[in-house]
């Protein structure tokens, strides 16, 4: 879209945690679906890496500088965006947050899934898939990274307190690489070749898993619950090397993101907050039009 | 050629890049251009300085013959101890001599070692990469420290005279300091004596491993400081600041001249050559290019801006006389 | 002499390095089956002249005919299928191969030429044969990197002569050899002459020339200023083309008052280099140290510097012991020590002419806490005009002297240094007879102001010219002590290589 | 010391890894040991055969004098490029053809870009890195290709004898090769010469420059090999596949006793260091040492292994005079 901004058409800065995951290009598709909807244009803008919380810092600060009408933002970190967002706001730029949450209240809009819920939804299918009995493990993103953490301790909790039969063997990290994720997941099998359920909380760490599942010939011996979607993914459930993935919305945090700024600017006050939802995709479910949407 | 023209040239690439951008964002967006702006250019201060304080260091380090790989770990290490020192009450100035004590004490080990064991302080130093590292998660047990007192936001915040903002003037007080050593000092003298040949050196009479351990202390200390700017600009103690920062910092010295085998390298050029990687990645912002090719564009800039420095250099030796 | 081809011409050769012009329409020409010597003194432009024969630098004008026709060298490649090997001035071997692999390196014998498998085993006989046949007593297998610098001379020497099939350039081969490694390097140059190849060689020796040289070309300044048959000149007349003026002698007379002892060393152990050594050096007094290759002379001074911690014994200086020493300490006391390998363990080869001369006494330029640039160079400008080092530029980088004004410059960090007691390890390696001259009056006027002088060397001319007592070493052992001036070079030599007789 | 033993001695590290974690399994975790089952050892072969061989086409750059940074965008942008033209429908077979194809470009760039234009290898492999990464995700869009044929899996997952994992052999196969090459061939011994003093190697008569590039596109083909393998792996193309790898890489050739300066490196030696840093990762899996903890003794184990082999290798050195 470089190129094509007219004077007369509103810039909107949508700023993701990182651009290289099919989580992000799909919330860049909402966004730029609403951005022709609603007549905006729209800037996407994010550090390489999702960690990268000072180059964030960097994109924010040149937008303001910049001077666009307004920012739809996913906070790398909830306390390290805060002087940004409140300068914006100071500076009449409105804000939305979508994604993760932020500790401040000057923003316009928080439109995300709730995460815990995310791990608690995975948490009961394992349950019910293992009969409320057996040894499970965690194959987690990055200990310190918050949606993913809330998510591994809503699947903790929920399963330590709906299921006590279900024992959680071991718990170890990605790093947000499928390949590292991989490994970690084939360290795992190794320490517990008698597992029974695994839980994967995103993208790179639910393809490690697959893998692991596909080459250690364990489809179908092993529950696997991952969380986000992409095509492949989605193929895996049906042969059942994945049992069932959690589905977040990115499609709608980037349109919902985008539509409350624009209207702000409109002069409408939109809602303060906007859930998104999760959703369980399954084998069962896979082929329903719900599904088919929120898989872009 | 005279001196002043010459002292001039590390320039070009940089005053070059300055010209094009605010070109880019005129006849490409349409834009009146922001580039220039008061505004922007203390962002770009405040989004260099971090880089620019351990590059300094570097440089010393370098010019001494020697690399160090830790100094992204030891950002992120001093960050969250400093950081946690400021949650459990301490006023933010003794906290930031926190952060610079903890990054001086993690710069003294690396030099000590490397004088010790004897074995390449690429080594020593990837070893210590993870070992500063890990401690820092440990200790936060992977979680940002967080609850910072307000005043924490002081350091990359503040302006003073309300436009520049106090990051710039850390570095331009550093980079004064900086230059005097190495250009006028024993200490800065000796840098380059033992880069250039480390065993010289010694048959001068030059402690060789005082010195070193000296170097390596310095570059922590200016690690932990760039930590504690780190932390005010994200007003929490991220275990993971600084990752990858360790060839950002090592590119800006080679940008600016610097050599990985010692004995070449100055405060100014190392600088320019972090301000040329600053000004492309706010430039790749304002001009809106996709980050994908920001990567592509800074890495030829890398290499088109060190292969026209060193064809200036050899030119100008043939024209000299 | 009838008229021929001659083997090798270079005509009207122009070069210059960063706007110097280092040659100026140079002429030489060299016939097969002779030597031809080719002099000057340091930076006048010999090696950077053979470079391009051999083809290292491209030469900005004028021509080169090997055996009439004309031919163009673009890199050292060229120059060794056309024939020309040349045996370069700064060793130019491998560290890490071994002394077979360096020998054939570009060379080796391959098994399965297509995949370019190298025939180890052939390798090693084809060196050992050569080696034995040139009576070097070299291993083959061994790694550069422990040989003694007169052991990689000799394998630099074998690797050109393998490589040599018209011309053969030798660049200094003699700096680190003694007497009888230079008489097999003599027998194998008549060789090369009875083989049909034209020698080019080069030396600040005059007196071994007469030994082997046909012709004579003389460079001064990148002129050629003289060419002709060996023996038309006297040295004298030699002299005096070289440096363009009249030398009076070569070792200036000394005037020094002999007093205190300044240094003592005693019974200084340190196996299985030296053992038991002792000696001592009067103020005023030079004491020179003679002895073959690998007689522990180096890691004797090193020990005394204390770039080595001795294994036993004592060192007094000024009547006051000595413990723990290191280099630091011993720049402090006044010790400085001229080492050997000025390019491994004396020079900052990238840094300029005046850091490297103020290097071991940088506190003297520092006032008000500022390193004082100005004073710097003036310093550095005294020392150029005291030892006539060229070019007298303080800022250029050593790297870009020729060798005997890098050594100068590297004496000229002791005088700066303030030093009282001089270890000299041969001083006046590559050196020219000119300059040679200048630093033995340095060290005459050292001796003067009442300095003490160690003076290791291999040119016993040198050692009988400036020194008042010759101290001998062999195996680790000082075996004899004379007057230098009741003594000769056989006499010294019967004692350096004792057992061998 | 007889010769066999020397040989033998830089195994030392890596036997005591071997022996200490099931006995940490043990008394530990109070488990049966599980590291060295042949379904565990396997798994160690197949995670580190991507590092593995990389670093063996890093050892001849290293050996030869030069370094390169862009390994891991290499990785990547094969690993895009030839998944794409799987997904286009090209077979299997030919697909890891494209892989191949692509790093030795990638790498023969690099090789003509270090001769060329002069300048050291870091600063050019540093841009090649920024430049290949950045290609990597725009020609992807920064998604990972996914729909590979179901053949795609083979490279990773098949195993030879229902036992030994297909990855390995590729390890052992091209292990023989390099070490054939670098020890018995002229393209090998160039390499210790060049990288052991590049001047005399030229006045030797050989061809610096072409061998360089040989060196850098046989490294770039093994790095494109590699992103086969790794996108094998997970049967995607990731854009960001190898991202920091080019650390790894050259910490095994370091650890394994290459040299930053050139003229030494084995590839003996530099399994042995890939395998120190693989089985360490591993170990620490199985042991459930916290990921933290893991850093630091990866680190702590780097520097160790180093001091220790060149101790002994000291020792050796002064017995044997
Ligand atoms: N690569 C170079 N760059 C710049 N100047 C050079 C270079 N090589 C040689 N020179 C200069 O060229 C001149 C001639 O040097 P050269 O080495 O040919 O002298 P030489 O006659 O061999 O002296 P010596 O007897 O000391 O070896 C010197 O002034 C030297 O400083
Ligand atoms: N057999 C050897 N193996 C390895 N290095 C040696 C050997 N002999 C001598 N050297 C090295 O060569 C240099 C000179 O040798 P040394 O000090 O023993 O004798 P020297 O009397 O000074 O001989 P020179 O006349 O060559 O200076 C020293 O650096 C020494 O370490
Ligand atoms: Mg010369
Ligand atoms: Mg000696």
């Amino acid at each position: 879209n470089r190129g094509t901004n007219t004077k007369s058409q509103k810039v909107i800065a949508v700023i993701p945690k990182g651009v290289s995951h099919s989580f992000w290009q799909t919330v860049k598709a909402g966004a730029d679906a609403a951005g022709a909807e609603l007549g905006v244009q729209i800037d996407w803008k994010g550090p390489a890496q999702e960690t990268d919380i000072s180059g964030q810092i960097n994109i924010v600060e040149d937008a303001i500088n910049r001077r666009v009408d307004a920012i739809v933002l996913a906070p790398s970190h909830g306390d390290s965006l805060v002087p940004m967002v409140e300068r914006a706001q100071r500076e009449g730029i409105p804000v939305t947050i979508f994604d993760s949450g932020i500790s401040t209240d000057k923003y316009l809009s928080y439109v995300s899934t709730d995460n815990r819920q995310g791990g608690v939804v995975a948490a009961r299918r394992m349950g019910e898939k293992l009969g409320g009995k057996g040894k499970v493990a965690i194959l987690g993103v990055k200990k310190g990274s918050v949606s993913t953490d809330e998510r591994e301790q809503g699947f903790e909790q929920a399963i330590k307190k709906e299921f006590p039969g279900i024992q959680i063997v071991q718990w170890l990290y990605g790093e947000a690489s499928a390949t590292k994720s991989l490994s970690a997941a084939e360290d795992i099998l190794t320490s517990h070749p008698d597992l029974n359920g695994l839980f994967a909380s995103n993208e790179s760490s639910t393809v490690g898993a697959v893998s692991a599942i596909r080459q250690g010939n364990l489809t179908g011996k092993l529950t696997l619950v991952g969380f986000d979607a992409t095509p492949d993914l989605v193929n895996n459930i049906k042969d059942g090397a994945i049992d069932s993935l959690v589905i977040q919305n990115p499609f709608k945090m980037g349109y919902e993101g985008v539509r409350t700024v624009v209207d702000k600017l409109n002069g409408k006050t939109p809602d303060k907050r906007i859930d998104t939802g999760v959703s369980l995709m399954t084998k069962e479910n896979m082929n329903t039009p719900e599904m088919k949407q929120l898989i872009k | 050629m005279p001196d002043w023209v010459k002292r001039f040239l590390p320039f070009i690439s940089l005053i070059a890049l300055c010209a094009l951008i605010p070109l880019g964002e005129y006849f490409f967006l349409g834009q009146d251009p922001k580039f220039l702006t008061a505004g922007n250019l203390a962002a770009i201060a405040r989004q260099t300085a971090v880089i620019t304080i351990m590059a300094m260091g570097m440089t010393m380090v370098m010019v001494s013959g020697g690399i160090d790989l830790s100094v992204g770990s030891i950002v992120g290490l001093a960050g969250v101890v400093g950081a946690m020192s400021m949650t459990a009450g301490l006023p933010v100035l003794a906290g930031i001599l926190i952060f610079i004590a903890v990054g001086a004490a993690c710069g003294l080990l690396n030099g000590m070692a490397v004088t010790a064991l004897k074995i390449p302080p690429f080594i020593v130093t990837l070893g210590a990469m993870g070992i500063y590292r890990g401690l820092g998660l440990y200790i936060s047990d992977g979680n940002a420290v967080v609850g910072l007192p307000s005043g924490a936001g002081y350091l990359a915040e503040k302006t003073v005279f309300g436009l520049f903002p106090l990051p710039l003037f850390i570095v331009i007080a550093f980079a004064l300091i900086v230059h005097f050593v190495l250009s006028s000092t024993k200490l800065g003298r000796y840098c380059y004596a033992m880069g250039s040949n480390i065993e010289a050196a010694r048959y001068a009479g030059i402690r060789v491993s005082t010195f070193q351990i000296v170097y390596y202390a310095i570059l922590g200390g200016l690690s932990g400081l760039a930590g504690a700017i780190e932390t005010s600009r994200t007003v929490t103690g991220q275990p993971n600041a600084g990752e990858g920062y360790e060839l950002n910092v090592i590119a800006a010295v080679v940008i600016g001249g610097g050599s990985l085998s010692g004995g070449q390298g100055t405060v100014v050029g190392t600088i320019i050559g972090s301000l040329i990687m600053g000004v492309l990645a706010n430039g790749g912002n304002l001009l809106q290019i996709s980050p994908f090719i920001q990567k592509i564009v800074i890495g030829a800039v890398i290499v088109l801006a060190v292969t026209f420095d060193e064809f200036q250099r050899r030119r100008m030796e043939t024209s000299e006389s | 002499m009838t008229e021929r081809v001659a083997a090798l011409e270079m005509r009207g050769i122009d070069k210059s390095f960063a706007g110097n012009k280092v040659l100026d329409g140079v002429d030489i020409t060299a016939h097969t089956g002779e030597v031809l010597a080719l002099v000057g003194e340091n930076g006048a432009g010999k090696s950077t002249l053979m470079k391009i024969l051999s083809g290292v630098h491209y030469p900005d004008a004028g021509e080169i005919f090997i055996g009439g026709e004309k031919v163009r060298f673009s890199n050292p490649a060229d120059a060794l299928s056309a024939g020309v090997a040349m045996i370069y001035q700064e060793l130019s071997l491998s560290p890490h191969l071994t002394v077979a692999e360096n020998i054939f390196l570009g060379r080796e014998p391959v098994r399965l030429s297509a995949l370019g498998v190298i025939d180890d085993r052939e390798l090693n006989r084809l060196a050992e044969e050569l080696l034995k046949e040139y009576g070097f007593n070299i291993n083959p297998r061994t790694r550069l990197v422990r040989l003694s610098a007169a052991d990689r001379q000799l394998v630099e020497i074998t690797r050109a002569i393998v490589e040599a099939r018209k011309v053969i350039v030798m660049d200094e081969p003699t700096s680190s050899l003694t007497s009888g490694e230079v008489e097999e390097l003599f027998r194998l140059i008549r060789d090369l002459k009875a083989r049909g190849l034209a020698v080019i060689y080069i030396s600040h020796r005059l007196e071994e020339l007469d030994e082997i040289a046909d012709r004579l070309s003389i460079l001064r300044d990148g002129r050629a200023v003289y060419s002709g048959v060996w023996g038309e000149l006297s040295t004298d007349q030699m002299i005096r083309h070289m440096a363009g003026r009249e030398l009076k002698e070569i070792f200036p007379p000394r005037k020094a008052v002999i007093g205190e002892v300044r240094l003592r060393v005693d019974n200084l152990s340190l196996p299985p280099k030296f053992e038991h050594i002792s000696f001592d050096v009067r103020a005023g007094e030079v004491v020179g140290i003679a002895g073959l290759a690998g007689a522990g002379r180096t890691e004797l001074v090193e020990a005394i510097y204390g770039a080595h911690a001795a294994h036993s014994g004592e060192i007094q200086i000024d009547n006051q012991k000595v413990t723990q020493s290191s280099a630091n300490q011993s720049v402090r006391r006044g010790v400085g020590l001229l080492t050997e390998d000025r390019k491994r363990t004396g020079l900052c080869l990238n840094l300029p002419m005046s850091t490297n001369i103020t290097l071991a006494n940088v506190g003297a330029l520092i006032k008000g806490g500022r390193l004082q640039g100005k004073t710097e160079i003036e310093v550095t400008r005294n020392y150029i005009g005291k030892l006539n080092i060229k070019p007298p530029s303080p800022h250029k980088m050593v790297a870009r002297l020729s060798g005997g004004n890098q050594q100068k410059s590297l004496l000229a960090r002791w005088l700066f240094a303030g030093s009282k007691i001089f270890l000299l390890d041969e001083p006046t390696r590559g050196v020219d007879v000119a300059a040679r001259s200048e630093i033995y009056r340095e060290v005459n006027e050292l001796a003067e102001t009442g300095a003490a002088i160690v003076m290791v060397s291999s040119d016993l001319p040198e050692l009988l010219g400036m020194a008042d007592r010759i101290l001998v070493m062999r195996r680790g052992h000082m075996v004899a002590e004379f007057d230098a001036r009741k003594t000769s070079q056989e006499e010294i030599l019967k004692y350096a290589a004792l057992e061998e007789n």
